[in-house]
């Protein structure tokens, strides 16, 4: 081999012409891909490392360019060549595959014609083969009847299956190096696992090299050789996985491996190393000045769900054509939440765990009373709170006493209002008030509560970053003082730092106000650092119950098993012992 | 007040076509507002001596076949030509959104009917729908108006009703029922200011087409009624001059009329823009 | 493939109220136009005796209900009355007339389309550049006319001034006669019967009004395609492809465009009928046969029948292109038919 | 099954319009030495006048391809232009006729050269199916034929095949001239009635779209909202043979396409030309322009005595005082107009009619008159017009509407779309000031009256009602005019309409038609339709 490496980026940047001028978007990044290698490049959003990847490869959009530094590859200058030439290059030496599959296949075109499209651009097939190495390709990726699927558009398939498309046309020209941009996103934890699995399968077999780009450490950590560490367009740091991970020189590093969650860390651990940016501007959320709620001496039962049932029409095409006669007796519908009863005390957590699709989404609205049940009963605080329909609910005393905090702070802040009046919102409605000075002490009390700095409150949600929205969120959701309060994913569409310091709040809100929360997530691991007591709900019905701990190191049914299991974990020396064995 | 001023200087140097619309609806503005006090001569006196003259120093559009100044009664029609088109387009706005974000909103049997309702419009051929709604109701300004509102009603209809269906389940919308909020309050307070932005376009094109429309009506003798200056009863009456030659009378009410309706329908974008909060920095 | 013709069979369900609802509509409206057919159809200097015998004759004696029931029931016989302005059954004045509308929108919207398209893509590839300033300044002009008004303004110019077009008689200049008829186009028709002098005439007879009406047509198409193309280009998939090394041809055609021409399909059949509904004025000023000027015609003079023929026309052929829409796009885009 | 349904409908339609003697034009048409192309607004709806619902433009259809048993003479007016002569009436079908002693019969000679299309004689029970025909279906030719004094088909007497009498309840002046109308045409019967059926015992339905004539031109061929195209007939022989061989009527909607097309020569001959184009056309010089005033008829200004103030004579006076006839004739008639003001005295001196009324614009005056009425503050009222005639009612409408402002009158102007006009003007006659524009068929200045100035008649749109004008009109209708007191009868109406003035005449309109230089023989009518018989292209 010689000596420059396979993959070399050499102190480049790149600059993006924006509204607000111009932003640095990379700062000299400098990393090197060897033949057969994986190497890992971790980071939160806005890291670059995306950027980086595109930037390799000639893909960068109109806004950004290449300000500085070179990229080669095997030997080859990339960041000079000639848009015709990267072309060929693509899919044909260098693959890439992205995040979210579905929205990266061409929805109207069937999924084997897109593979023949690289195979015939790149002359890896004449029209007379390509269909037959189209389906090869796809059984090579493990799909089931690819003769079959070779037809299907990707509506058609799960996620899953597109991202197995996705690498089926990335290495359908046997390229020499893949890039995998958070190749996993989006999947389920037990698919996730599966797809990494087989891209690690198929790269080994043919000794090709892989950049893969994830904010998940333990993903990494799982199946990298080198990790790469990006933060705010800078390399940070650079080491071998197991390095990296036994000892840490950059703090960022440190945070982010404190950050991430694993099967034994606490939630202490998870903030042991500060965000710099997050509190740069940002009141540390310590002082409680609502007072605190008595507790009860007695744990009196809060919550009881009762054979609750969901179920949704399935919109079939096979109905009649006369109108009035395709609501007759074989109408079919799909249960999404199927008699399940559980309950809950005052001022416990209940987590609520289940890949998608499982109902755990569903059974949250009806306790928040977004949405009517098909049947069954919400008790709350000894009032069935079903028999009122969702629409009257808003304006019982009850909608005070069950808030919720939302998946995306993005999507559920108005980005017509202020922060300010975000906040102020159920203030205004539920508790009342009208007085303009009431409500702006109060907003700002619950601001400090959580944490929000006092400046940021006339912002509007697109001037925020994700953590000051999810506190601007969970602000608004706790500005009733709740009995119980409903967390639907509340720290999924965060980084891994920005979700230590939410998931700290809110454990340090419950304690301070005494509030009871039901936390749904798909993270074991999450939850359990919130939680005493966990369901697994699947395909609608709860499948296992327990402490978090239990659940989580010995679960007894066999899909709590694969769904542990399927959670990337970074351990690094048990990984690394697992390759060497697995070798 | 100084955060709008600023945004709407950030819009306007985003994009240069938005200044040009933006200083053009200036000048139509104000000719709108003070046409009156501008226009060099009555507009509706006529000179019977001075019939069809072209362009000169002293009538700079000419004059028509009464002898009337060409560019008096070009500067006056502003305000009507105005008054048409926002009038139309703000009634056919404020019910056509209301109807389409119920519909949208709500779902069910109201969805149903106000669906069918605005299909039945769009099944109309719409020009002629308004031909015959201002034949039957009598050529007033008045029923001009009400005519170019009702053949609109379906795009505001179908705008706000698929808009307000995307927003009925979001994240905010759902905040605002755990905050106590009514549906007709969260209609009102969460997804009508919301679909504001892509509504925009649709008001800055049928401000433009309500002009046309009023235009095409004249042209069938069912426009304004004179003697009131209007452009489109202008072009229309000018256009039968073309051909012996008097091109100024069809030419300059014509191009006036094509730059203001040039200029709402540049105007969707920046508009838009104005009022979509994630432009706003 | 069956339940895709179910589909299809549901939609034309769904557009039998809208079809209704236009058929009440347009009895009301024609009935509320001002001016008594009885004392129109009974000609000039007729008296109060011949006026109440040609109002019994034409049934107005009856109540609006009575009428309404009569009239629909013709509709179903297939009769939709006499025309009072031109003396003709006004189906028959329809179908005579419907295929020079059609005619003249279709090559109306093809040439929009030819125009319009390219552009669209133009400013979309080049999103915030002076290409697409231009772009969109240019096809904004072309909405910004009233249709009557470069109509007369081209002729004025084209067959006036210069001569070049030729006079602007209707589909085919004087010496001219129709080729026989098979589909009405006179285009088609003339090839049909091997007659290139007429297929020429009728061409040269289309350039002006059909270049008139496509005008019109260009700016929503254009924007359509621009937000169209610039959605599919920032999109995944093309991202996707590019990231493959896919020619920019395939990506611009295969993968961005064809996913980009579904909602335009949708919009083109929107502008169809609209285009369908805007020639009126061009039909007047090119003195075109079709159901436009009819309709005018037929309006000013409170011709019922005529006026009611010509809306129930166009509300079918609304439906039927509509129809057509959805089927091509169920035809062409997979995903159709799963949501909603 | 639809398609198949709907080519065969369409080809049917194009099939039953086309006559099976002509299939194409032939190419050499280009030379069209004998071949002229007419440009008309709008075309026509019928080929059969009697029926029902027949509008304007279709008159010129029957003028052309049926004869009528006598016809009006043409005469050359001082500018060397053609019109009709409504003193000299010729014979057409009838070789000759002679009237009875009482003046109560009239006995039609028909002539042995007047054959039909298909060969068959011209007979007395032709003509008899034909005049039965147009008193029995009612509408306008039945009001038409009473002008006459022909109601019943009783009237209407088979002397002998070739022997045609014409019985009347008293004799009139107007019967004869009423005769050379376009109503009273004759139609091959025996076709006609072999096409009829009991519901439609006059054929209607045929007749509407087959002519049976004997008239020198034939239809060729009719595409309805397009174009007509005559056909000589070439065995004609009841006059001199029409010099062109085919007439090709286009319909052009657009009054500034028609200018257009001839000016740039595509088109040959452009009826009912514009004022305003009239004048520049003779101006250019290289357009033939042949005019004339219209005979019997006048523009004018009702004012509706039904509605207050109007049924005040010194208002109606002070408006006569203080519309501005000058500018009206100036601008909306570009001078096409006889000026119909000025009239030094209050009596007229002839009996001329149309003549100068005795008003002209004077502010002062017309004050006066208003404040001596009592309405010196002025008032408010609507002047509607006809959107069908905007061309020179709308200029004249803006005109008088600026011009009464100076005296007070607030005036808002109301433009009536053409359907709605005839219901509002005419039949319920309830538009307080309106423009109006009668002109009589047959001129005689007592049958103006009768329509205009009669109570409860059609074009009374002022609902004027004088006891002594319904008494005299009455008494003139029928007289002749060398009966002694019709001079006498007639100045005192026409003294009557000086002083009462319920129509203001604005100007005598003239019938403008613009043609090539290459056509000649071009008359004027007064039923203002094409009668290509006289035309000839050099």
């Amino acid at each position: 081999m010689d000596k420059t490496p396979f993959l070399n980026v050499d102190e480049l940047s790149v600059e993006f012409r924006t509204r607000n001028g111009i932003v640095q978007a990379l700062e000299k990044v400098s990393l090197h891909v060897e033949k057969g290698e994986v190497l890992g490049v971790v980071g939160e959003s806005g890291s670059g490392k995306s950027v980086t990847a595109y930037t390799a490869i000639g893909l960068l959009d109109a806004a950004g360019e290449a300000s500085h530094g070179t990229v080669t590859f095997d030997g080859m200058p990339l960041t000079d060549a000639r848009e015709a030439d990267l072309r060929d290059l693509r899919g044909r030496e260098i693959s890439m595959i992205f995040q979210n599959p579905r929205a990266a296949l061409n929805p109207i075109r069937p999924v084997g014609k897109q593979i023949e499209d690289v195979l015939l651009r790149h002359v890896q097939a004449t029209r007379q083969t390509a269909r037959d190495k189209a389906v090869a390709m796809l059984k090579k990726v493990k799909i089931v009847e690819p003769e079959q699927r070779y037809w299907s558009y990707p509506f058609e398939l799960s996620g899953g299956m597109c991202q197995r498309v996705m690498i089926a046309i990335a290495l359908a020209c046997d390229p020499r190096l893949l890039i995998a941009d958070e190749p996993t996103t989006g999947l389920d934890v037990t698919t996730q696992k599966a797809t990494m699995d087989l891209i690690r399968e198929l790269t080994r077999e043919q000794n090709m090299s892989v950049v893969l780009i994830t904010h998940d450490l333990g993903m990494a950590a799982a199946y990298c050789d080198r990790l790469v560490v990006m933060q705010k367009g800078r390399v940070v740091e650079s080491a071998p996985v197991n390095d990296l991970f036994a000892a840490p020189q950059h703090p960022y590093t440190k945070k982010l491996i404190a950050a991430s969650p694993g099967p034994n860390s606490t939630l202490e651990e998870l903030t042991a190393v500060p965000d710099e940016m997050e509190t740069a501007n940002m009141a540390q959320p310590n002082v409680a000045p609502l007072p605190k709620r008595p507790k009860t001496a007695e744990p009196e039962k809060l919550l009881e769900v009762i054979d609750l049932v969901k179920e949704f029409p399935i919109k079939s095409d096979n109905v009649s054509l006369l109108p009035w006669r395709n609501n007759g007796q074989e109408e079919q519908a799909f249960r999404a939440v199927d008699g399940i009863s559980f309950s809950m005390m005052r001022g416990e957590s209940l987590g609520l765990v289940g890949e998608s699709g499982c109902g755990k989404s569903t059974t949250s609205n009806i306790i928040t009373r977004l949405m009517d049940p098909t049947s069954g009963d919400v008790i709350f605080d000894h009032r069935n709170i079903t028999t009122h329909s969702a629409a009257k609910f808003a304006r019982l005393p009850e909608r005070m006493k069950i808030q919720m905090v939302f998946q995306d702070p993005t999507e559920s802040l108005n980005p017509r209002y202020s922060a300010r009046q975000s906040i102020a919102q159920p203030l205004r409605h539920l508790k009342g008030l009208r007085n303009r000075k009431e409500i702006a002490t109060k907003v700002d009390a619950l601001a400090e509560l959580v944490g929000l700095p006092g400046n940021l409150l006339d912002r509007f949600p697109h001037q925020l970053s994700g953590g000051q929205k999810a506190r601007v969120g969970i602000a608004r959701s706790i500005a009733v003082d709740p009995l119980l309060l409903v967390l639907d994913e509340p720290t999924s569409a965060l980084d891994v730092s920005v979700q230590a310091v939410v998931l700290q709040l809110l454990d340090q809100l419950k304690r301070d106000l005494g509030m009871s929360y039901i936390f749904v997530s798909h993270d074991l691991n999450v939850v359990r650092l919130l939680c005493e007591r966990v369901i697994v709900m699947n395909r609608g019905k709860i499948i296992e119950t327990g402490t978090a701990d239990e659940v989580l190191n010995n679960p007894e049914e066999a899909y709590t098993k694969t769904l542990v299991e399927a959670i990337p974990h970074f351990e690094p020396r048990t990984e690394i012992e697992r390759q060497v064995s697995a070798l | 007040m100084t955060r709008f001023l600023k945004h709407f200087r950030y819009v306007m140097g985003e994009n240069p076509v938005t200044v040009f619309a933006f200083s053009l609806f200036t000048v139509i503005l104000f000719m709108g507002i003070f046409g009156h006090w501008i226009a060099p001569y009555d507009p509706l006196a006529t000179n019977t001596a001075m019939t069809l003259k072209p362009p000169s120093w002293s009538h700079p559009f000419g004059t028509d076949h009464l002898g009337r100044d060409v560019f008096s009664r070009v500067i006056v029609a502003t305000r009507l030509d105005l008054g048409i088109a926002v009038s139309a387009v703000a009634l056919s706005f404020l019910i056509g959104s209301a109807l389409g974000c119920s519909a949208g909103f709500w779902g069910g049997w109201p969805d149903r009917i106000i669906g069918r309702f605005s299909d039945t419009i769009m099944a109309f051929p719409l020009f002629v729908l308004a031909m015959g709604i201002v034949a039957a109701m009598g050529n007033s300004v008045e029923n001009i108006i009400y005519a170019t509102a009702i053949i609109n009603l379906p795009f505001y209809i179908r705008v706000s009703r698929t808009e307000a269906s995307v927003r009925r389940n979001a994240g905010y919308v759902n905040a605002a029922r755990l905050s106590g909020c009514t549906d007709g309050r969260i209609l009102a307070t969460q997804v009508f200011p919301n679909i504001l932005p892509p509504m925009m376009i649709q008001i800055s094109l049928n401000m433009g087409w309500a002009i046309l429309n009023a235009a095409g009506l004249s042209f069938i003798g069912l426009g304004v009624r004179p003697p009131d200056a209007e452009w489109g009863i202008m072009v229309a009456e000018g256009a039968t001059y073309i051909v012996s030659g008097e091109w100024w009378l069809a030419l300059f009410p014509g191009a006036a009329l094509m730059t203001a309706v040039f200029c709402f329908n540049l105007l969707g974008d920046g508009l838009r823009d104005l009022v979509d909060p994630l432009r706003r920095t | 493939m069956r339940t895709k013709l179910h589909q299809v069979g549901r939609r034309l369900l769904q557009a039998l109220p809208s079809v209704f609802g236009v058929v009440v509509i347009s009895f009301a409206l024609t009935r509320a136009l001002p001016g008594d057919p009885a004392i129109y159809f009974a000609g000039a200097m007729a008296d109060k005796e011949s006026i109440e015998q040609v109002r019994i004759a034409l049934g107005l004696d009856r109540s609006w209900l009575e009428q309404f029931f009569i009239y629909v029931g013709n509709l179903f016989k297939g009769d939709m009355g006499l025309s009072l302005s031109t003396g003709q059954p006004v189906l028959q004045e329809l179908l005579t007339r419907l295929p020079a509308s059609l005619e003249l929108t279709f090559i109306g919207l093809g040439l929009a389309v030819l125009l319009a398209v390219p552009l669209g893509i133009l400013a979309a590839t080049h999103p915030g550049s002076w290409i697409d300033h231009v772009c969109r300044v240019l096809v904004t002009a072309g909405v910004s006319l009233p249709t009557f008004f470069t109509g007369l303004f081209l002729i004025y110019i084209f067959y006036y001034l210069l001569g070049w077009a030729p006079s602007p008689l209707g589909r085919l200049d004087i010496l001219y006669l129709s080729p026989p008829t098979v589909t009405g186009f006179y285009t088609i028709d003339s090839l049909l019967a091997r007659d290139g002098e007429t297929f020429i005439s009728s061409l040269k007879q289309l350039i002006l009004p059909a270049f008139t009406l496509g005008l019109f047509a260009l700016a929503p198409i254009a924007r359509m395609t621009r937000g169209g193309m610039l959605g599919a280009l920032s999109s995944d998939y093309v991202r996707t492809a590019r990231a493959n090394g896919l020619a920019r041809a395939t990506v611009l055609l295969t993968y961005a465009f064809r996913n980009a021409a579904l909602p335009l399909l949708t919009t083109l059949g929107m502008v169809f009928s609209f285009l369908l509904g805007a020639n009126v004025l061009v039909e007047k000023v090119f003195s075109w046969p079709g159901i436009g000027s009819f309709a005018i015609e037929a309006l000013v003079a409170s011709d019922y029948a005529a006026v009611q023929g010509f809306v129930l026309t166009m509300a079918l052929l609304f439906v039927v292109v509509n129809l057509t829409i959805d089927v091509i796009l169920t035809l062409t885009d997979p995903r159709v038919g799963l949501d909603d | 099954m639809r398609r198949r349904d709907f080519l065969k409908t369409a080809g049917a339609v194009t099939g039953a319009s086309v006559l099976p003697f002509l299939k194409f034009l032939p190419a050499e048409a280009a030379g069209r030495s004998d071949t002229l192309v007419v440009v008309a607004g709008q075309g026509i709806n019928s080929l059969d006048l009697h029926r029902k619902g027949t509008n304007r433009p279709s008159y010129q259809v029957t003028v052309n391809i049926y004869d009528r048993l006598v016809r009006f003479g043409v005469t050359e007016l001082k500018d060397g232009s053609l019109s009709y002569d409504s003193t000299k009436i010729e014979p057409e079908v009838a070789e000759s006729w002679t009237t009875s002693k009482d003046g109560k019969s009239l006995t039609f000679k028909i002539s042995p050269k007047a054959k039909f299309w298909d060969g068959s004689p011209v007979t007395a029970h032709d003509v008899k199916w034909s005049f039965d025909r147009a008193v029995s279906l009612g509408g306008f030719p039945a009001v038409q034929m009473k002008a006459g004094s022909m109601t019943k088909p009783e009237q209407f007497v088979v002397v002998d095949d070739m022997t045609f009498r014409i019985d009347l309840p008293k004799p009139s002046k107007l019967t004869l001239p009423d005769l050379a109308v376009p109503i009273p045409f004759i139609i091959n019967s025996k076709v006609a009635k072999a096409k009829a059926t009991e519901k439609d015992p006059w054929a209607t339905e045929y007749l509407h779209k087959n002519p049976a004539g004997s008239g020198a031109y034939k239809i060729a061929r009719w595409d309805p909202g397009q174009q007509f195209v005559y056909e000589r007939n070439e065995d004609w022989a009841l006059g001199t043979k029409p010099g062109v061989k085919r007439v090709i009527v286009r319909e052009v909607p657009s009054a500034s396409t028609r200018r257009a097309l001839t000016e740039r020569g595509d088109a040959d001959l452009y009826m009912n030309v514009p004022a305003k184009d009239a004048k520049e056309f003779k101006e250019g010089g290289k357009i033939k322009v042949s005019g004339a005033p219209i005979d019997n008829c006048l523009h004018v200004l009702g004012l509706n005595l039904k509605h207050k103030p109007f049924d005040n004579k010194k208002v109606r006076q002070a408006i006569a005082f203080a519309l501005p006839y000058k500018e009206i004739v100036e601008a909306a008639a570009y001078g096409r107009g006889k000026p119909m003001y000025g009239a030094k005295e209050m009596t007229p001196s002839t009996i001329k009619w149309p003549q100068p009324f005795p008003y002209d614009t004077d502010f002062d005056k017309a004050k006066a008159l208003l404040t001596e009425a009592g309405f010196g503050k002025g008032f408010e009222t609507t002047l509607s017009y006809n959107l069908g005639l905007a061309d020179w009612q709308e200029p004249t409408a803006l005109l008088i509407q600026e011009a009464l402002g100076k005296i007070g009158i607030k005036v808002t102007l109301d433009k009536i779309p053409g359907a709605n006009w005839r219901t509002a003007a005419l039949v319920k006659k309830s538009l307080p000031m309106h423009l109006e524009n009668f002109g009589g068929w047959l001129n005689y200045p007592d049958y103006y009256f009768f329509w205009a100035y009669k109570y409860g008649h059609l074009f009374n749109s002022s609902n004027y009602k004088n006891p002594e004008v319904e008494k005299l009109v009455d008494e003139t209708l029928h007289m002749s005019v060398e009966d002694p007191l019709y001079a006498a009868n007639v100045m005192k109406m026409i003294s009557i309409a000086f002083e009462d003035v319920p129509r203001i005449p604005l100007y005598q309109p003239y019938l403008d038609s613009a043609m090539q230089k290459s056509v000649e023989g071009y008359a004027s009518w007064f039923h203002r339709q094409l009668d290509c018989r006289t035309i000839s292209k050099a």
